[in-house]
């Protein structure tokens, strides 16, 4: 079979060059392969992690037999429910050092992988709106900067330069009292980056399994030997489970329990407008935060039901709320009008971190529990889990976020300091 | 947007009226000490989060202020019985359930 | 232990003042003090009145209603019959139960008689109970007036459709952002005991909802 | 050439003036702003978002792609409204959101050539040789992307809710939900009948039909005129049901002032329902699928059933010359209606070969031409349609099989079928099912208590949708308890033409190949051609979702009411798969966009969420205070005299507190009244420490930890008597405290007798502090031994203070000595003002949370969620003392005290902080390390909690978690800033003021 490594380069040329033509011979992003019978490696959940995953652990670790077996299409999940974010500025050193590592990679995506990702580093404040918000957030930006993440604290004024349409008065309800200020914070286009992994990993050899579901995992003393699938027995040394709001499914397959919960997070989106906010805006005391797409769209973030469910929906008064937090901070956008709303399942640990582990089934590992904070984290996490999969051992930016953790109480609480982990 | 039946006050209400709780029927082990760190850790942490049928505290909270069981489905999110603490559920399977039957 | 405190009777009421100059201040002073009687009358019209019956004596009740002695005891101190069916509440003009809990009543008594009202109760009724004054920390407002249903639709989200709600009957439910007892008056009025810090709060919504039909909001009698 | 306005009389409304892009023009009363501008021949009103073609009005309702423009200016302007949805009145500007310099003249649209360069997914494929180009590109996409402009100015509009409740919700009031409303309403239901348009009727507005031989419109106001006189219906024109969530909970939004303008704009202008309905008829109706061909989008190509709408609702012709492209029989009735309007009607071109039936005989008996088993492939024409090319079609209507002719027209309307419109029915997670006899889908499988009738369902005769509609209201009053599921009334007597099989046809086959051939259009908004779309599958993006979001089909603000499904038809195609195995559509709402202002509703503002405040609020507010947010609370910060700081005023309050006497408002902390035989039992277990001999008279102060052993609140119980405690709480811990303590009663313990009850609000607290406090206390408090002997700290007593019975605790937040008079909150003023009185001659000084801050960090005393964050134990916090290990019963939280992170010796430890220089006062959130040069990423050992000046001491101080801190006394410590400096301190003991506690004895 032709590999895709053959794969014609996009850019401005063959934009041309296809015009030309019609468009009519432009090559296929990756293949549609028919699953072969064994795998070094099945990776199990095709989102923006579990394709980056199987991107990495064919270059990082020149591991290419390996397929991913989505059961539904590629990116489907919250690869394509999020609301874009992306930042580093987490407070503990363990969830810094990763988000970091994330960043850093997000930096030189769209060179990497030669897919525009459209990553967009228009900076992300995060308002604070009461003393004990401003002191969340200079002991927050004091920990990036020693880690080497870029942060400031803002002023309202300095705030109001960059975000001019937010309400910076003294006298609402909450007012602004400061911000932090990641720069190098943004958004990117979360669907190409589903597709650009997957590209780039069809062209190392990876095969895309789509509209597949796995619904076993097959062991033989103790060890993973493969997964049963809608399409047949998939054989494997190892299995990836990269599955976000199905991972505590996917465990009990392998009579493991995982300290997940599921719930929906709502997002929704304004109609387009000419370019309004050059940022990204993020309040944890009112509850909203808001960016707007190349598109136009006003993006904005709302909480997560208050219970578990995997109805792709929400509650409607979570909505309310968040919009009620908009119009606060941004008063001239109530006559701006909602356009779509929907819910991501996002999987969520005690301490808002994930979980990125081996099991206690051999050749069995788990990258689930992201919870609010996935997207952002997809280049990163990819990259230490494919190194944990390929080496049998934590990475080292992962150890942290073993399952051990739940019973030595070593938990790493993003919570409590860093408020939503979105 | 849930409606939920307080046993107690004997009325479906609004779900703005309650807070929820967490999965039910975990009772507390009665020797915390003779625990070891993992089976402690499984009470605190580990739930079921099953897709479909699952049984979870809400508290009435600007109501009677009591706490009760509910029987939902995670998925169509109907509810199938509210039964008060102390109580076992009616409602314990549903046909095409998947997830962690713990 | 030598410093224990000569009455043993647990009663937390001291509300009852020794001296008529002291002055004592409903919850709404403040709100009424800035708006009292403010009539934001629509040609005229007042579709809603927001009326403080300010500083009776409020009693949280709880104990057990299978216990007759319990049920009994209170009937004969309130002369009004303990109400065991959720969502309802017993009056007699002076005094009113309402149902708050499985456990747990509200009992509104005149102003200045709640202390005796506990003495009496804890005379009359034993066991497992408790009596707590709260009446610094509550008040009641009664809303009528034509948009009354209205006002409350735009601030609640329970169901006050008289085929659902009639006179007799009470539910504590949100009201706007915070919590309220609403109940339905035989006049046909509803009345609403507030927690006194949110009692600005919701008066400034009422006016808020009812600016549209006209509305007033004054003190009543004591 | 004939003017655009067809007379009607006396029907004719009276004239509206209005501008649209600067110009001045007349419409007339109940026009729509569509309506109007087509009715002035203006074809142009907006430009494609990608390409820059000139667009014109397709639609008349919610479906309209083209028609997009900003109304009104300043903090009154909307953007993004579509034209076909916007009520004509006097003074109405409207202009376009798109097109550069203007949209008669667009330079995008000129540069045709671009349109080559950018198919589906191009910004994924290029402008990124480097990170400086995509940042150079950006800003320009950015710029040229965008609808409408949002306002920049506060928005003056109220916005409200209603909560409502019934039986019966029906949406639409077309001819089936009319029936459904009636039949329900009949039975006594309590009925609400929503519909987006500003008056009831549905199709039957623009029908020509006569309903018991009267007018439609005629049967319309009738019905309406019945179901006002019900007191059990309400009736909701203007109003969008535009989501529907879980357990049968639908939002609508009425629109009340917006067709008055803003002039008019002084009640309510957008009104958000949340209904609660018992049950649902879904009577939405249909949207009309527009064929797909070259060139489709040219202005002057609209559908068949919007070019009715407009002449026999608006009386308005938009064109003379019409040719009507169709595959099936309805939309013949366009042809009739056009030429009944006395317009010329140049061909019907229907695909199918040799149709029959009472339709095509109808149209043929009028003269009108058809021309069957053709299609039209293209149109021609710039900025408005000058004709149409049509071609023989095969069978299948898959391919051209003979040359091509042109017809010359100015309108060219065509109909591919009716979607159902199933929005709302999808919102409830119901699949929708693909209906090769309806070709749409239908709606799925009820997910809820609803059910579909009339179009929505695909049932298209006016017959079957008022039977459907009386039945479904029937049925769904039955289900919700009244009447009976037989429909009872009467249906007005008609007679309609039978409609013979339409053929299922989506794009239309050109001559050229589709990658070829000009610009098909699916998504007229988005630009989304058929060669997009094949081009996507082609690429490997062969889901449905994935096209959508490779093409950014049905993204819109229309959300593909138009395209989806012929996209999904002519990716099937590509696939080479059918229709059902290509995918459903899901809708999510707004089924259209809605205001957020609406949904956000009054809770903006000083409303948006309450402020609470304590009975000497007003007091505060006379004398100065500044306040600080603590959870809803609004509490005096500092009390700052004409001309001071806030460090001033700080410095101030402290040093009077210290050295005389000071006064607190207390009152906003938690207050918990505890009774039952086993309440003391129910504290020993819950706090960290023992409460079962605490005797009454007495205090405690005790830690509350979850049970993942983190401290959660503290607080001071006291002991009332005998089975009777009150306990206090932090602030923002009061309700989730009491829910705690429920929750363990109620769950785990519920053989333990006790009793919560909130007495937060009920009790005011003044707190007296400070060496004079007992003198001051002594002036108005005559029946309590107040001396130290026979009061001692963490003792309480009942007293009279000022004429008020009063219960007092001494209990010290400051370290200083110190009463906390608490009366019932009717006396709280009263009390507060009568202190103040008794301090006057030792100048007692009224302070704020600041100084409560400086006097109690002073003293090493916590504040739970500033110097713990939900990850401290007690011993963390060096508060060992407080853990009661003997106690009979493990404690919430004590298992979780022994993993082994929570023993870890070098976890983070609470101790005090001194700068080396004494001036300089530590950041909140500073970072310690170590060693201030060593290499990023440092190595940080802790992070300062709280640091204050302290005007008492002398010198700066601050409390700090610090690794292994404890064991580290004297060492020095470094907290590198952000703005480069470094400041260095010494970790010391956390208790920097009168270490042993005397001052709280005297």
């Amino acid at each position: 079979m032709k590999l895709p490594s053959a794969k014609a380069r996009y850019s401005g040329l063959s934009l041309i060059k296809n015009a030309l033509s019609y468009h009519e011979n432009w090559q296929r992003a990756w293949r549609n392969p028919k699953p072969k019978t064994d795998y070094d490696v099945v990776i199990v959940g095709g989102g923006g992690h579990g394709l980056a995953t199987a991107y990495y652990l064919a270059k990082e670790h020149g591991i290419t037999n390996v397929a991913v077996v989505e059961k539904g299409y590629l990116g489907g999940g919250n690869t394509a429910r999020n609301t874009t974010i992306i930042r580093s500025n987490y407070l503990w050193d363990e969830a810094a050092h990763l988000y970091e590592l994330a960043m850093k990679l997000w930096e030189g995506l769209s060179q990497e992988l030669n897919f525009n990702v459209m990553f967009s580093q228009r900076g992300v404040l995060n308002l604070g709106h009461n003393l004990q918000d401003m002191r969340d957030i200079e002991r927050r930006v004091n920990a990036n900067r020693l880690n080497g993440i870029d942060g400031e604290v803002l002023t309202p004024s300095q705030i109001k330069d960059i975000v001019p349409l937010l309400n910076t008065s003294p006298d609402c309800r909450y007012p602004v009292l400061g911000a932090s200020w990641q720069p190098r914070g943004g958004t990117a286009r979360h669907d190409a980056v589903a597709w650009g992994y997957a590209r780039g990993a069809d062209a190392l050899g990876v095969d895309l399994i789509q509209q597949t579901e796995v619904t076993g995992i097959r062991r033989q003393n103790g060890t993973v030997i493969g997964v049963e699938t809608t399409q047949g027995f998939i054989g494997a040394r190892k299995v990836a489970c990269v599955t976000a709001g199905n991972s505590g499914v996917m465990a009990a397959m392998a009579g493991l329990r995982l300290p997940l919960e599921s719930r929906p997070l709502q997002a929704l989106v304004s109609e387009p407008l000419k370019p309004c906010l050059d940022t990204v805006v993020m309040s944890n005391a009112v509850h909203g935060y808001i960016s707007q797409s190349d598109k136009g769209d006003l993006v904005i973030g709302a909480g997560t039901d208050a219970y578990n469910g995997y109805g792709q929906r929400g509650s409607f008064h979570v909505i309310e709320h968040t919009l009620q937090a908009i119009c606060e901070l941004f008063p001239a956008f109530s006559r701006v009008r909602m356009n779509r709303q929907w819910g991501g399942i996002v999987d969520t640990c005690p301490d808002a971190c994930p979980v990125i582990s081996k099991t206690s089934v051999d050749g069995l590992y788990f990258n689930c529990g992201w919870g609010t904070g996935g997207f952002k984290a997809t280049p990163g996490s990819g990259f230490v889990f494919a190194d944990t999969v390929a080496n049998d051992r934590p990475h080292p930016l992962a150890a942290p976020f073993s399952l051990d953790r739940f019973s030595s109480g070593a938990l790493i609480d993003e919570h409590g300091a860093a408020g939503v982990a979105h | 947007m849930l409606e939920i039946y307080c046993p107690y006050c004997r009325e479906t209400r609004e779900e703005e009226e309650f807070s929820y709780s967490g999965e039910a029927h975990i009772a507390r082990p009665p020797e915390p000490e003779a625990q070891s760190d993992e089976q402690w850790g499984d009470y605190l942490f580990f739930r079921k989060n099953p897709r479909g049928l699952h049984h979870e505290m809400w508290y009435h909270q600007t109501g009677c202020r009591r706490y009760f069981n509910v029987t939902r489905d995670t998925v169509s999110y109907q509810i199938l019985e509210s039964y008060p603490m102390g109580e076992n559920p009616t409602v314990t399977t549903v046909a095409n359930q998947t997830g962690d039957a713990r | 232990m030598s410093e224990i405190i000569e009455d043993k009777a647990t009663t937390n009421t001291v509300s009852a003042s020794v001296n008529a100059a002291v002055s004592i201040e409903s919850p709404l002073h403040y709100f009424l003090g800035k708006f009292s009687g403010m009539a934001q009358a629509k040609k005229g019209a007042v579709g809603l009145v927001v009326e403080e019956a300010g500083l009776r004596g409020h009693l949280n009740l709880r104990g057990n209603p299978q216990s007759e002695l319990f049920t009994a005891g209170v009937e004969q101190v309130l002369g009004v019959t303990l109400p065991l069916s959720p969502g309802t509440f017993e009056t007699n003009g002076d005094n009113s139960i309402y149902w708050l809990g499985p456990n747990e009543w509200l009992l509104i008594v005149p102003g200045g008689s709640e202390g005796r009202t506990e003495t009496a109760l804890r005379q009359a009724i034993s066991g497992h109970i408790a009596i707590v004054d709260i009446s610094g920390g509550q008040t009641l407002i009664n809303l009528s007036g034509e948009a009354v249903a209205t006002v409350l639709k735009k601030s609640s989200g329970y169901d006050f459709h008289p085929r659902h709600f009639g006179p007799g009957r009470c539910v504590q439910t949100t009201l706007a952002k915070a919590t309220a007892l609403v109940s339905k008056k035989a006049d046909g009025s509803f009345d609403l005991v507030i927690r006194r810090s949110f009692a600005d709060y919701l008066a400034s919504w009422l006016l808020d909802a009812g600016r549209e039909f006209g509305c007033r909001i004054e003190t009543g009698q004591r | 050439m004939l003017t655009r306005r067809i007379d009607r009389g006396a029907d004719n409304g009276k004239p509206i003036y209005f501008r649209f892009n600067g110009k001045r023009y007349q419409g007339r009363q109940g026009d729509t702003l569509a309506a109007a501008l087509l009715a002035n021949g203006v074809d142009i009103v907006g430009r494609s978002f990608k390409y820059g073609r000139p667009r014109g009005i397709v639609g008349h309702g919610a479906e309209e792609p083209n028609a997009i423009v900003q109304i009104s200016h300043g903090s009154q302007t909307v953007p993004n409204l579509r034209a076909t949805q916007v009520e004509l009145y006097e003074g109405l500007e409207a202009n376009s959101v798109s097109g550069w310099p203007s949209v008669d003249f667009d330079i995008k649209g000129s540069l045709g050539l671009l349109g080559g360069l950018m198919p589906p997914g191009f910004y994924y494929k290029t402008f990124m040789g480097s990170k400086k180009i995509w940042e150079f590109s950006e800003p320009w996409i950015r710029k040229a992307a965008g609808l409408g402009r949002a306002p920049v100015e506060a928005d003056p509009d109220v916005y409200d809710k209603l909560n409502q409740h019934c039986d019966v919700l029906v949406v639409g009031a077309g001819p089936a939900g009319l029936m459904a409303a009636l039949e329900a309403a009949r039975t006594g239901a309590r009925v609400i009948i929503a519909d987006e348009q500003n008056e009831f009727g549905g199709s039957l507005l623009a029908a020509t039909q006569t309903l018991d031989g009267k007018p439609c419109r005629e049967w319309v106001s009738q019905t309406i005129t019945e179901l006002s006189n019900f007191n059990n219906v309400e009736l909701l024109p203007r109003s969008t049901v535009f989501g529907y969530y879980d357990h049968n909970f639908l939002a609508i939004l009425e629109r009340r002032t917006d067709h008055l303008g803003p002039v008019a704009t002084t009640g309510v202008r957008q009104r958000l329902h949340r209904v609660r309905a018992r049950q649902v008829v879904l009577a939405t109706g249909a949207i009309e699928r527009p064929l797909v061909f070259a060139n489709n989008d040219v202005p002057g190509v609209m559908l068949a059933s919007s070019v009715s709408t407009y002449v026999n609702r608006y009386g308005v012709a938009p064109g003379n010359k019409l040719v009507l492209f169709t595959t099936n029989d309805g939309a013949y009735q366009t042809a009739i209606d056009w030429h009944s309007a006395g317009r010329e009607v140049v061909a019907v071109v229907d695909t199918r070969h040799n149709p029959k039936g009472e339709w095509v005989d109808y149209a043929r008996k009028l003269g009108i031409d058809i021309l069957d088993g053709y299609g039209v492939i293209e149109a021609r024409g710039g900025k408005r349609v000058k004709a149409a090319l049509v071609a023989p079609l095969n069978r299948e209507g898959s391919a051209v099989t003979g040359p091509p002719q042109t017809l010359s027209c100015d309108l060219l309307a065509s109909s591919g079928g009716w979607s159902p419109a199933i929005h709302l029915s999808s919102h409830t997670g119901a699949k929708p099912v693909w209906s090769d006899d309806v070709v749409g889908f239908l709606p799925g499988e009820s997910k809820q208590k609803e059910r579909s009738a009339g179009a929505a369902n695909g049932t298209y005769s006016l017959l079957g949708c008022l039977q459907e509609g009386a039945r479904a209201g029937a049925e769904a009053a039955q289900q919700a308890g009244f009447g009976t599921d037989t429909s009872q009334l009467p249906l007005p007597k008609f007679t309609e033409l039978q409609e013979q099989p339409q053929q299922a046809l989506f794009l239309v086959p050109h001559s050229k190949r589709t990658s070829r051939a000009p610009k098909q259009f699916v998504d007229f908004q988005l630009d989304v051609t058929a060669a997009g779309i094949e081009l996507a599958a082609r690429e490997g993006y062969e889901s449905v979702e994935h096209v959508k979001r490779y093409t950014a089909m049905g993204f819109g603000t229309d959300q593909g009411k138009l395209g989806n499904i012929n996209g999904m038809a002519i990716l099937s195609k590509a696939l080479g798969q059918g229709i059902p195995e290509t995918g459903t559509t899901i809708f999510r709402p707004s089924y259209t966009p809605t205001t957020f202002g609406a949904i956000a509703g009054r809770d903006v503002k000083e409303l948006f969420d309450p402020e609470r405040y304590t009975a000497m609020h007003r007091w505060h507010v006379e004398n100065g205070a500044a306040f600080e947010n603590v959870g809803q609370w609004k509490r005096p910060w500092y009390f700052p005299k004409p001309g001071e700081t806030m460090h001033d005023a700080v410095n101030r309050e402290c040093l009077a507190v210290r050295n005389s006497v000071g006064i607190l408002d207390a009152s906003t902390l938690g207050k918990i009244d505890i009774q039952g035989p086993d309440a003391a039992e129910f504290i020993t277990r819950i706090y960290t420490n023992a409460y079962l001999k605490l005797a009454p008279g007495k205090c405690r102060y005790g830690v509350m930890l979850k049970e993942d052993g983190m401290i959660f609140d503290d607080g001071v119980t006291a002991c009332l008597g005998e089975n009777h405690y009150l306990m206090f709480t932090t602030t923002g811990g009061a309700a989730g405290v009491l829910a705690w303590l429920e929750l363990w009663q109620q769950t785990e313990w519920p053989e333990l007798e006790v009793y919560f009850t909130s007495v937060t609000d009920h009790w005011t607290t003044a707190t007296v502090t400070g060496p004079n406090a007992r003198k001051v206390i002594e002036k108005v408090c005559q029946d309590v031994d107040l001396s130290n002997d026979s009061f001692k700290f963490m003792d309480w007593r009942d007293g009279t203070v000022a004429d008020v019975k009063a219960r007092i605790f001494r209990i010290s937040f400051t370290g200083e000595l110190s009463f906390e008079v608490n009366v019932p909150a009717h006396y709280g003023r009263y009390i507060w003002e009568k202190l103040i009185e008794a301090g006057r001659e030792f100048d007692i000084t009224p302070y704020g949370t600041e100084t409560m801050h400086v006097l109690r960090a002073e003293k090493g005393f916590i504040i739970v969620g500033q110097d713990t964050d939900g990850s401290m134990t007690p011993q963390d916090m060096n508060m060992d003392w407080v853990v009661g290990k003997k106690k009979a019963f493990s404690f919430i939280g004590k298992r979780s005290l022994e993993r082994s992170d929570t023993v870890r010796e070098n976890r983070k430890q609470f101790v005090g902080l001194k700068p080396l220089n004494e001036k300089e006062v530590l950041p909140e959130g500073a970072q310690i390390v170590n060693d201030p040069n060593q290499a990023i990423p440092m190595d940080m050992q802790g992070h300062v909690t709280s640091s204050y000046y302290s005007a008492n001491l002398g010198h700066s101080f601050a409390l700090a978690v610090v690794k292994g801190g404890l064991n580290r006394m004297g060492e020095v410590v470094h907290c590198p800033l952000a703005d480069g400096r470094n400041i260095a301190a010494e970790i010391v003991s956390s208790v920097f003021y009168d270490p042993k506690g005397d001052r709280q004895n005297v």
